[in-house]
């Protein structure tokens, strides 16, 4: 092996000299204390590498060659990661080799990212007006999963109702997640309306019920009345938690306004690239309860004043929660997770400031209301909820064509087109149905484009 | 610089980015979509953000990144167990691309045949450097990955039938906190296992504590001290003799690519850190991968989705009846992914034993010379080489001067270098663990052996100067009792100026 | 950081880059390709450059990088005359993209309609803004262009047989040092005109100044005092008289876009400086790219190749048989020409006239709060309004204190800002120029206004402190007297260490 | 208009506040001096613009996507302008906001791009083994331009002799930029070996001629002996300038060891993207002679002690050389050119290390001489100058093939490769020829598969 670039000391002069200073014979010698049976016998079987960064630039670069994406084509995908333009100064300052590379500094030398994270904390809190905001978590279900767990802890109760329209792969996690501690209990949803159907969630909520989650929108981009649901939760000492897509509240009331106890969601709407889902990181947000921040697993970072005075300092409040401090008494757990984004989405905030959001989240109203019309008029086209209100998503049903959403799809993508999210395997009653997703990335032309498409795959 | 909190830099009116139009057609046929919404859904007041032009965005965040001190910035070897190594940047390069950033995790499978085959192939790259059989990389951390291998543990006992019998999870000490509270948090009861005198996980205390209450043993090896446990096959049996599982926290296995592998050891699971040993960038904590590596016995447990190759094909297929469904979200963090594959890539076999030879090369240079500095000790096992990293100890030196180790962390800052104490509990005396990898040069080594020793030398000529530091950092001192009062803490900017008015503070 | 010389971070053996095998095959065919060559072709020895890992190579260009005081990081008003605005950053992306970096200029055209197009739109722009009839953006800089439109000056001359008689070029000593350089360069005598009483290019004197030996006017419009010289139609029209061509100096437009253009005051020729006006990145200076705009009558002396269009395609056609010839390779800095073209792509014809408005309004408005300043005065024009920026000068505190304006530039470091003091020669005293353009809010320009009224303070109460800046930057006052010795200055790192070696330094 | 990101105080009631403060009541007063004359009367006529970011992103997309680039074809296209690989750091390093955005600082808040030239100008030196190295001038046309009225000045002479195989454009640009002051005369190349007539030559230089200048390689990527043209030049007290490929220092002589009095080049081979030829960058060295020095007009950037013992500044040496002190009085001039390519050159450089930069040029002349054997057996083809070494580019003639270039290239061009420049408008001497070029990037798989398409094409 000729010395690496990557591994200064492979230089073999280099390496020889340290093993002198040492006193070793060779590298082996610090191996000693691992046994025999224990050491690999040959070489790793892996592929062979390209040594060179040109080579290795040519092979990466011609798998990702084997893909097809967003920007080239047409995509109406959504269902829990969406389609933004990402304003450049988000990507400017993700990449900044002084962010990307940090990691577990002291307030003093990582003072501008314990910063930039308070900051993004501040503007997420202004966001959804509450005072508490954690650092970010791994993605919008871990977020979920935490929050009904934090509500056990807090009300000392196991049962936890969710919305039923409730993306399935997040009920999964917050399931696997939380099912040690809680019991899970799914509240049925209106067929006509895609909003809970409140009577029989009232009938589901008890004196043992922790909390009421729900998502609003939902998955199906419906968006439930809260105060109801704040209120039927609180009659029995229940929890409300509400996951929100951030990016509605820019036009729908920010959960705590209508009595959300916890609140969380997925920020890689607020300027992250989506990245196969790589895009993802979670928050979660209260009122300032000490009852309620005791209960949180994550770092919470805090501004206090330093010696010197007017200058502001960081750092982490009530550390003695986590798992960091206490290991097995902390809170659940806390590791690396999603920093990086959060300082990003602080970014993204930043530059949307007020006017921005109310114009993303309104514009997208208008679209999503536009598009409903548009391919409510598609011969065999079917809105399911159409008399309801949508943020962003809306299920479309097909049946009326004969075809089956896979193979409108595959159609679709011939002519360029990503057509919505396939809901036949996981809602089997909304029968052949799709969601389709709208953002401001879509023009009016794309949308026209997209029910012509339709129009032409489903007329052959 | 003496930057201001973001909130102070607002003025009303300033944009710092506009938005697409909303075509006449379209805002006339949407009318007012939400009206038949009641009206406590709709938002009453734009939310009160910071309103500031572009410019003085980027230079505010600028500002702040270069108060941040990365690890392409420093001598990174004080920032023990975290594996703080070069992230090459033709890897961020490549990651940064449309190809890659714009893909949405639902896109049918044959717009996607690239990304899945680099996750397929680092899957088996995976699989070979630990010698398990089976790989999923949905963890978006090591701590994530843990949960998942004892949510596996669980849904293993559970499919035995010995769920309700097996309560129990042993670990060590010196194993990640996370192994601990992940064990904890599927439901089990936690036995920690101390150190024996020279520092090595007490074996007999081990074989007290199994039982047929015993579900699972999960320990780190070499463990935050740097010393290889030997005897682990012999833990490993004794807990499989008791129908245990043995789970194996390979967060940093940067010492070992190549040289010795779970499957040896006899592990049923175990997880890489992508973040730590596979050279993806730590990104100020996140985003990360974690690798979930297991036995054939285990792979029915794995979450879904999973990435099967048939004829050249790639796709996605949803985990089995048995398996512990969704850890995160779709297949987890992509662009990290593709990252360690590109690292992989382009070391190759022996590539990945070089890393491990020389990061453990290093590291013992570094004891070799710490050591010769008055007031430092390397606790356990004197005279013995150590793997990938030191758990140190400044005893000596805080009972002679006062300085504590936290204090020399401080004063480290000053000279532009990250220090790092250890994981609590302090088992060992005001610790501090140093791990140098592989990507630091014995210039580097040496320039971070020299301030220490400096350091320890001003505690002994002026240790207020230490006590006092940081003195050449963005701040100062911070009043940390702050930070754990209900009534002055101040988690958002809204909430400390709240409170400020409402009581004063500081 | 204290960063040494990148020569001294050489460590024999470490490899920054591997670069790709040479298959078998190829090296076996290849044999001793160069045997041929007298073996005085042949280099003996490898260039002595440094070796370093790639971490390091990283590592040291960073540090050096946070030594530099980007536009990005600082309220950069006090550069005046170089039009320091807001670069955007998605202006960048753009360009960084393998469609725009991986473009060869000798790609058939039709593989670069995308690039061939921008070419063509952004001269068209050019074109309006300045009312000129035709555009080349082949210069790679304002001075280039400015050397551009002298060589037309005398292609024209030439093409009508005056050549020989015409041999002055008259410019003003407030425009650019360039437009007297490059027409030296050309061939002319230059006659240089010096401002009125009220700081306006001196009318009589031109008068006095043109002949038939007049080849042109090359002349800045305001000068870098800001003054609008009202009368310059006067002064266009009495070159023209005498059968003279006029060239008009607009580097610096950005107080003009949408208000005022060379068109109208009769000129024949001007240029723009993209990273100026239009909001490319100063790139530590360069690439850059000169806008080279002139009437028709001018348009058979551009350089070519020149883009045209024809049925919706375009392409690149050779310059015309009066052509000056090549100006620079291909077809210039297309990248920079590609960030022009998104700049002005988001403003529009609004957006542009806002530029200027806003410029304009934040120079008066700097202008009245530094005249506030006991020390600082802006010479000629009393109580008039400037356009993009103003000249200063401090000759009152210099006379009361002994601080210079350097000083005061080199104690605003001190504090992260910018500062220039003006092209030689001094004609104003102790000058400054400062350009607050349209990027800053006033927030911004009130923060440099209070450094200039702090630093002024400091001159009257401890001047030294000024006299002996910076104090707060990387490095500190050099010994500015050996850059002017050939004995002993270095100016590159094998000759400083070998005069080191030789006779000894500093 | 409403408030532009770009523009902060566009903010109407800042606007307003500020005219308030200065006394004006509109913006209009600032422009009261000029006559109305001079005024635009209506708005400026340009394109409609795309406001947000997002839609100028599509809009710039779209345009660039008509491009086809060298990344996704195979190019054999060179003539001044080189593919190679770009290492990550220097895109890393010269996007770095700092470097991206500074200009003139001084040496004290700028000390990061002083040092990083001089670091530049020093590595420049010792690949080229020459104690003065400039801060680039706009490209190595430039540099050429430069270099002999430097020569005229410091001869005092007026006569250029040119190698006859330059660069076309490159003679333009020297002859536009010298003419005033220089008369320019050709030399002629011999066509068999395409190395200059050194008979020819021996018969233009006189005791008139400040300079011969001949690029090494030359144009056409032979290589003359350039020990015999010193001693030519330096018989009739001439100097000998050289223009050359600062890649092929790896394996060719630096000019200065063979007699060069002063070398020049491009260096956008040195890690810096073609960027359609907006990559140059142009270098002028000479040995430490100061009567040599002091006809340089561009920056020179020097290193020296500071008021701190052992620390280094920067600053410009002999400033007094220079229009910006001197106007029409100092060399030529001196103005924004390409600072940030010499900053990214320094970075390759260190990159590439004296291993690195051998192994490269290594490499390409096997390559070279890899395709000239292989492209040779091509029935039609032949290598015009085959008996002679090339660095890296040759001609090849198609004369046999019946074909003009430019019907082989658009064939070419359907199987997605570029092939060489056509030479024969620029070379009519040569016949249907074309200049192919080769470097690291190419495989030996990509040289096969350009001489199986040649076969294809002229077989058709």
């Amino acid at each position: 092996m000729a010395t690496h670039p990557y591994i200064p000391n492979s230089v073999p002069e280099v390496r020889d000299a340290m093993l002198r200073a040492v006193g070793a014979a060779s590298t082996e010698e610090f191996f000693a204390d691992i046994p025999a049976a224990l050491r690999m016998q040959g070489p790793l079987a892996i592929p062979a590498p390209h040594l060179s960064e040109a080579r290795l630039k040519r092979h990466v670069d011609g798998l990702l060659r084997k893909n097809t994406h967003c920007a080239s084509q047409l995509s109406f995908l959504g269902g829990g990661c969406y389609q933004h333009h990402v304003p450049a100064v988000c990507d400017e300052v993700n990449g900044r080799s002084e962010f990307a590379t940090a990691y577990a500094g002291e307030p003093y030398d990582d003072h501008g990212r314990f910063q930039a994270l308070f900051e993004y904390c501040s503007m997420m809190g202004e966001l959804l007006e509450m005072d508490v905001v954690n650092v970010p978590v791994y993605d919008g279900m871990q977020a979920a999963a935490t929050t009904v767990r934090m509500a056990g802890r807090h009300t000392g109760r196991r049962r936890v109702v969710v919305a039923g329209h409730i993306n399935p792969d997040k009920l999964a996690v917050m399931q696997n997640y939380g099912r040690a501690d809680l019991d899970f209990v799914l509240a049925p949803f209106d067929r006509a309306s895609g909003l809970l159907d409140m009577a029989a969630l009232a009938g589901l909520l008890d004196r043992d019920t922790a909390a009421l989650y729900v998502d609003i929108p939902s998955f199906l981009g419906t968006i439930d009345d809260g105060a109801a649901l704040a209120a039927a939760a609180h009659a029995v000492g229940a929890l409300l938690v509400v996951g929100v897509d951030p990016v509605s509240l820019g036009v729908l009331a920010p959960p705590a306004s209508y009595g959300a106890d916890i609140v969380c969601g997925d920020i890689q709407p607020l300027g992250i690239h989506m990245n196969y889902g790589g895009g993802q990181g979670g928050f979660i947000a209260s009122h300032d309860d000490p009852a309620i921040v005791m209960q949180y697993p994550s770092r919470l970072f805090g501004v206090v004043p330093t010696s010197v005075p007017g200058e502001y300092g960081f750092g982490d409040v009530a550390y003695s929660r986590t798992s960091f401090d206490k290991r097995e008494n902390g809170n659940e757990f806390v590791g690396t997770a999603a920093a990086l984004w959060g300082i990003t989405a602080g970014v993204f905030l930043a530059l949307m400031g007020p006017q921005g959001m109310v114009e993303l989240a309104t514009g997208i109203v208008q679209r999503t209301a536009y598009a409903k019309q548009r391919l409510a008029r598609i011969p065999g086209v079917r809105v399911t909820h159409e008399g309801s209100c949508h943020f962003r998503e809306f299920v479309v049903n097909f049946e009326g064509t004969g075809l089956p959403v896979a193979a409108i799809n595959a159609a679709l993508l011939k002519q360029g087109v990503f057509g919505g999210h396939d809901l036949s395997t996981d809602f089997p009653a909304l029968g052949q149905s799709a969601l389709y997703a709208f953002s401001e990335v879509h023009t009016q032309e794309d949308i026209d484009q997209l029910c012509a498409t339709l129009e032409k795959v489903i007329g052959q | 610089w003496d930057e201001p909190v973001i909130f102070e830099l607002s003025q009303p009116g300033e944009r710092g980015i506009l938005l697409p139009e909303v075509e006449p057609e379209i805002a006339r046929a949407a009318g007012q979509a939400l009206a038949a919404l009641p009206a406590s859904m709709r938002r009453q007041n734009p939310p009160r953000l910071p309103e500031m032009s572009q410019n003085r965005v980027l230079r505010h965040y600028l500002r702040l990144s270069q108060e941040t001190l990365g690890a392409d910035l420093n001598v990174d070897v004080g920032q023990g167990t975290c594996t703080m190594k070069y992230n090459p940047k033709i890897n961020d390069q490549l990651a940064r691309q449309p190809a890659m950033t714009e893909l949405h995790p639902r896109q049918p499978d044959s717009t996607v045949q690239g990304m899945l085959e680099v996750i397929a192939k680092l899957e088996g790259v995976m699989c070979e450097v630990s010698g398990m059989d089976t790989v999923s990389l949905q963890a978006r951390g090591g701590s994530q990955a843990i949960f998942a291998n004892m949510s596996m543990v669980r849904a293993w006992h559970e499919s035995r039938g010995e769920a309700a019998q097996r309560d129990e999870v042993i670990t060590t000490i010196f194993s990640h906190p996370s192994d601990a509270a992940c064990a904890k948090l599927v439901g089990y009861k936690v036995i920690t296992i101390y150190p024996d005198a020279d520092g090595y996980p007490d074996l007999e205390a081990l074989k007290a504590a199994i039982s047929p209450r015993t579900a699972a043993l999960v320990i780190t090896n070499p463990e935050d001290t740097g010393i290889f446990n030997s005897r682990i096959r012999e833990f490993v049996d004794a807990v499989h003799a008791v129908g245990g599982l043995c789970v194996y926290d390979q967060a940093n296995a940067n010492g070992l690519l190549g040289i010795a592998r779970a499957r040896e050891a006899g592990f049923d699971l175990c997880h890489f850190n992508l973040h730590k040993t596979f050279a993806t960038p730590h990104a100020c904590g996140g985003p990360a991968v974690g690798a979930v590596c297991c036995t054939a016995a285990l792979a029915p447990f794995l979450p879904g989705p999973l990435v099967r190759e048939k004829d050249g094909c790639y796709q996605l297929v949803p985990g089995g009846a048995q398996s512990i469904g969704k850890i995160s979200s779709f297949a987890g963090a992509a662009g990290i992914i593709l990252r360690a594959y590109a690292w992989v890539m382009n070391l190759g076999a022996d590539g990945l034993r070089a890393v491990s030879e020389i990061a453990v090369l290093n590291n013992n240079y570094m004891m070799h010379e710490l050591l010769k500095i008055d007031g430092m000790s390397a606790p356990y096992a004197p005279g013995k080489r150590r793997i990938e990293q030191v758990r140190y100890s400044w005893k000596a030196l805080c009972d002679a001067t006062g300085v504590t180790s936290e204090e020399i962390g401080f004063r480290a800052a000053d000279f532009g270098l990250h220090y790092w104490t250890s994981h609590h509990p302090y088992l060992v005396p005001e610790p501090a663990t140093i791990e140098p990898t592989e990507s630091y040069s014995r210039t580097d080594l040496d320039e971070f052996i020299s301030v220490m020793r400096h350091i320890a030398g001003e505690a002994r000529s002026n240790p207020d100067l230490v006590k006092t530091a940081p003195h050449n950092c963005p701040t100062h001192r911070v009043q940390g009792e702050m930070l754990d009062d209900p009534e002055r803490w101040g988690i958002t900017w809204r909430a400390y100026q709240r409170k400020l008015g409402e009581r004063g503070l500081a």
